[in-house]
């Protein structure tokens, strides 16, 4: 990577927490509804993993998909926007903040459903290839998600068909309130490739360069071989869960601990080692990353929400007689 | 009499029961440690031990499944679901092997499972997660599904639900977990089957479930104050089986009714009442039967308009203005 | 025009649609190399090759979730459920993935896909393979639904079904399948939501999709002969949309209908065709809107038993002479 | 075992066999309709496991389920006219095939949904757990239901909560006319289980004593460690999947190989080298099979079918309502 390269990384990281900061805010002032999946403490999982795709590769998660959202190049403003209900959303104010959606970006989702994504990833990797694209599919899951049978019916899909797929667990130890060790049997989540003859690897999502590395092969495995791959991160969630956790599951310690290795901070103490960033240049980003996530709250503020005849658009494309039905056409 | 939520009202019924009957145990995501992500199932772990109260992974057609084949050996198990929109990665355990197994075996079996969780919209969550599927389910002979609108009924018929040998899906409302109401302090059991007159009227019948039922009684209210219309408001409380009489009762009383619920229309409950009515009152009616349903849109995110897409108290009124 | 099968019919339509368009593609259970379990999909794999015609595993929730994924970037997949009882274990990836995420998007996100297999009892499998859900998706905004009575239909409907860029689940009928009639020789696509009256009559209204509108027909003979009675009858074809104009435009002719159906009675397709029939054509109705289902039992398998649960021609007879 | 109990074993896989001939015979006469998996090439693996059990030990299995009755101590006679669909079959006529029951020999069906009986075992187990039983479940499917999610839902909650649970994966080498190979990733079937850290073993499924060695090893494990095992036993079935079955998908020549390995010819050659049984023994217990099995089909022959009235029996068992409703009361 060259320097530039290095310092957007960096600067990706730094935009997604604050921006997540900024939804804290702003969803206990009550001007955000519903649930609210922060991604702070995971930012390098992302953004490392997404660093080193080509144009053609395709990602999804699940509905912790905010730092997704921005590492693959969405804006703040029509984040934010759809955090808000607005009209200027990303998805019009309809999907929230569990449903991110840009496909111009290569980005399928957001998905509320715990593991309703993983096949759809297995579908995009079976598009690709049909298509005879050298390129591959990302899918995040949770460490909860692992237990759902469509994890798994996925898996088996990939394996046997060689499909150009890479699946991507963010181990943050808790499914909402439950530990890792009281949801899922075995030595580890990506493990459970095994029984798919299927690769798989667990590393510190903690650390950008690790994440780029472990999935760097994966997606060349991935289109070399047309191969699937099953990745564990190991991360850590700092926030609750959702906005309302209060989080009786941890102790105020294991948070401080974890804190230790924050993701942002080690990658930044890799640049400064490297003399690549400076204080100034950090303070900078940083500073530049709360204006826009300031700006972004401003323009959801000032967006107008979907207007009513909006109900009605976007059920189905060919949509004649189901407008003319409801009086819309 | 005492004073508590529907919440509460839930979580009475829940540990009345778990105390009467060693053979009910409560099982579901986040039931246990976190006191249930709506804080329904709150200090039952506490209470009846890890043992008898069980934290699942989300694996909801793994543990439905499990519950379904412990209840056929005897267990009686409360299944949570967080919220019914995520039954339906369990749908064919619970239609299938809940709904069917009993007739399939000609009756050897039984299995005495409730399901249970939130099953509502309005709360900004979106489309995946706003599902109210009374209806799916109730299209299933061998399958109870109750819809409670208020604590006390709450009460009394998740406690019936939970004596009951059949399945049955319980389907609460988050929106509602906080109203509050008087309750009696002493036992007490609400009958399976049966409907119930919540408002006396003799103008028109207003017929609903769930919040559905408490959106008909705040649009009676409007009626009367405004028009002076008197109207009765009759909540069908049990989906399946449905207490038909009660509603013809009131439809030949009042010659109009409408009908109130929060599902997508097309087939939703309010579809199967509509029909029953006009063919069981067919010469009593003196204006079709109308509906008031959630619009026929997927639940969208933003506040404003999902406002717009479930049953308000406007709605209604303009929609019995209709028929008046 | 030549004489084919309801097997055919649909055979012929993927593979028009196979030739003519390069992203559609064919997968599910034994589709290719044994022909499928019905013979509909005989010969596709040898005409377009394993890449396009796809065996896949007894994985429902997974291929029909990669089919939708594989959809949203472009490809056109048609999945097929060996039968309609077997999506339950997919349930939460049509409702959920095919049928909200265009919302949910903001329509930045179409879906062309086909989920397609035979819905139907009668075939003495019991009660967990003879389901007939086409209400349970019709319930949800975002689906389209297609239910075809004969061979004509079936090719021209699924054909236009495979083009539409919207999610639609095609629902056959085994007990159809072995049905011939004359079709065109020539390519022909017929209207998604567009209800077909098969029969001309004056004196009252039938209504049915599938088998049940099959049904229908058998029941006008009878009470031609035995009455005299001239029935009309209208074939739904599609559930969703659904065509009321064309149905209340019959009923607005003869003030009397009956509808059939062969799915469980509780909200089923036809209890939302009576619903809205009594709301649009109230003063034309001499009789209440009478319905025909199956019987609101778990399919029994004796054949005995099973024959009683499905409508047949006597019934419907019966059934109109009511309202006559 | 002693003689008498090996004879025993042999007795009743001898009376599987000709009791699954008989209904092919009846099957192709249209005296049987709907589907008909018969059992034929596999009943080692029944009539083995299930001889291992104790009178707490738990039975369930899929549509391929007539084995499993017959081994559970089901009369010829309630599974035949079952299958007839008769009201003196065991179900009264109302499973038929896929559908057979038998709750008092601890036997729980009998499921048509493939995979959809797996998470009903990990529920049998638990059950017996919370009853403080010494027992455990047999919960047996085929190789393709190993592919459905609900099974490793099941594996997951299995080997998590500790339960006394024993999955028998009959890997009959086929789904319908799909080869293992075509539908499988992994090494081995049972090596599913590696995933959740879970025991598993594959064997010879064909060889009645290495069933019980293998199965008793797991039932021990359930009954001593409340632990969960998964077992593969590999075997064949002899016919179609059903009775409509072209089997255009496998050769004359390969069913002729394996069927050299027949379980029944096996078992039978080791009671003949033990001395246990004479030739003239196994014929008179093969001539009772054929005439028990021929008189089962009089019995279905002359049983009636349910009365109308039984269409509304056994839906509920508080149903006093929904008998009135439909005029039954
Ligand atoms: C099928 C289903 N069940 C339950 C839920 C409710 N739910 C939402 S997030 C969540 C926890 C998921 O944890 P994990 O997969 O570890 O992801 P994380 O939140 O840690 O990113 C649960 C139970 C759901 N959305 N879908
Ligand atoms: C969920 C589901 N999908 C499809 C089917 C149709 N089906 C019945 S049996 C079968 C093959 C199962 O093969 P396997 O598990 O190997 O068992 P075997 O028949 O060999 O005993 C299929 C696809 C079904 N019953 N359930
Ligand atoms: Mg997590
Ligand atoms: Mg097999």
């Amino acid at each position: 990577m060259s320097a530039g390269e290095k310092i957007d990384l960096f600067t990706q990281m730094v935009r997604i927490r604050r921006f997540e900061e900024r939804c804290i805010r702003s969803y206990q002032q009550g001007k955000i509804g519903g649930f609210c999946h922060t991604y702070i403490g995971q930012e390098s999982v992302a953004v490392g993993s997404i660093s080193v795709l080509d144009k053609d590769d395709q990602i999804i998660t699940a509905y912790r998909d905010h730092g997704h959202a921005l590492a693959v190049g969405m804006t703040m403003n029509e984040c934010m926007a759809e955090l808000y209900g607005k009209f200027t959303g990303c998805s019009k104010g309809k999907g929230g903040s569990m449903h991110f959606f840009a496909p111009d970006k290569r980005f399928w989702g957001g998905h509320g459903i715990v593991g309703g994504q993983t096949p759809l990833g297995a579908g995009l990797a079976f598009a690709l290839k049909y298509l005879d694209k050298k390129a591959c599919s990302l899918t995040y899951l949770g460490d909860g998600a692992v237990n759902q049978g469509a994890f798994h019916e996925a898996l088996n899909l990939c394996a046997l068909w060689k499909l150009p797929a890479v699946y991507i667990i963010e181990n943050n130890y808790y499914s909402m309130g439950t530990s890792l060790l009281r949801s899922s049997a075995g030595e580890s989540l990506a493990g459970r490739g095994i029984g798919y003859d299927m690769e798989y690897e667990v590393a510190n999502g903690n650390d950008l360069y690790t994440v780029r590395e472990v999935t760097a092969r994966a997606v060349e495995r991935a289109k070399k071989e047309s191969l699937p791959t099953v990745l564990e991160f190991q991360t850590y969630r700092y926030r609750g869960h959702s906005m309302s956790d209060p989080e009786t599951y941890r102790t105020k310690d294991e948070v401080e601990e974890k804190k230790k290795f924050d993701p942002i901070a080690l990658y930044q103490q890799y640049l400064l080692d490297e003399g690549v960033l400076t204080e100034k240049q950090m303070e900078e980003i940083d500073e530049a990353a709360k204006k826009e996530a300031s700006d972004s709250v401003d323009f959801a503020e000032e967006s107008p929400f979907p207007p009513e005849e909006e109900l009605y658009t976007d059920v189905y494309v060919n949509d004649e007689i189901y407008l003319a039905k409801h009086g819309q056409a | 009499m005492q004073k508590v939520t529907y919440r509460d009202a839930v979580n009475q019924a829940i540990a009345e029961e778990m105390k009467r009957d060693e053979l009910v145990c409560l099982m579901g995501e986040e039931v246990a440690e976190y006191n249930g992500a709506y804080k329904v199932t709150k200090g039952l772990l506490e209470k009846f031990g890890p043992k008898r109260v069980i934290d699942t992974p989300i694996s909801e057609a793994g543990f439905a499944g499990l519950g379904i084949g412990a209840a056929m050996y005897g267990i009686r198990p409360i299944v949570e679901f967080m919220t019914w929109s995520f039954s339906f990665v369990a749908f064919d355990q619970v239609v299938n092997n809940a709904g069917n197994i009993r007739y399939m075996s000609g009756g050897l079996i039984k299995i005495p499972i409730v399901f249970r969780g939130p099953a509502n919209g309005g709360v900004n969550v979106g489309a995946t997660h706003s599902h109210t599927p009374e209806n799916l389910f109730a299209n299933f002979p061998g399958l109870k599904v109750i819809c409670p609108s208020n604590a006390y009924d709450a009460k009394g018929l998740l406690k019936a639900a939970i004596r009951d040998d059949d399945p049955v899906c319980f389907m609460e409302n988050t929106k509602l977990y906080d109203h509050a109401m008087e309750i009696p302090v002493e036992e007490y059991l609400l009958p399976i089957g049966k409907a119930d007159v919540k408002r006396k009227g003799a103008d028109i019948s207003r017929v609903g479930h769930g919040r559905g039922l408490v959106t008909a009684l705040e649009a009676a209210k409007l009626l009367e104050e405004r028009e002076g219309v008197n109207a009765e408001v009759v909540d069908i409380r049990t989906i399946r089986p449905l207490d038909m009489e009660t509603i013809l009762a009131s439809v030949r009383k009042t010659n109009r009714v409408v009908l109130v619920e929060e599902n997508k229309p097309y087939c939703g409950v309010d579809a199967q009442v509509a029909f029953e009515i006009q063919e069981k009152a067919f010469d009593d009616l003196d204006a079709p039967v109308k509906r008031v349903s959630a619009l026929d849109v997927p639940q969208p995110f933003s506040d404003p308009l999902e406002k717009m897409v479930l049953p308000d108290a406007e709605r209604v009124f303009k929609t019995c203005l209709e028929i008046l």
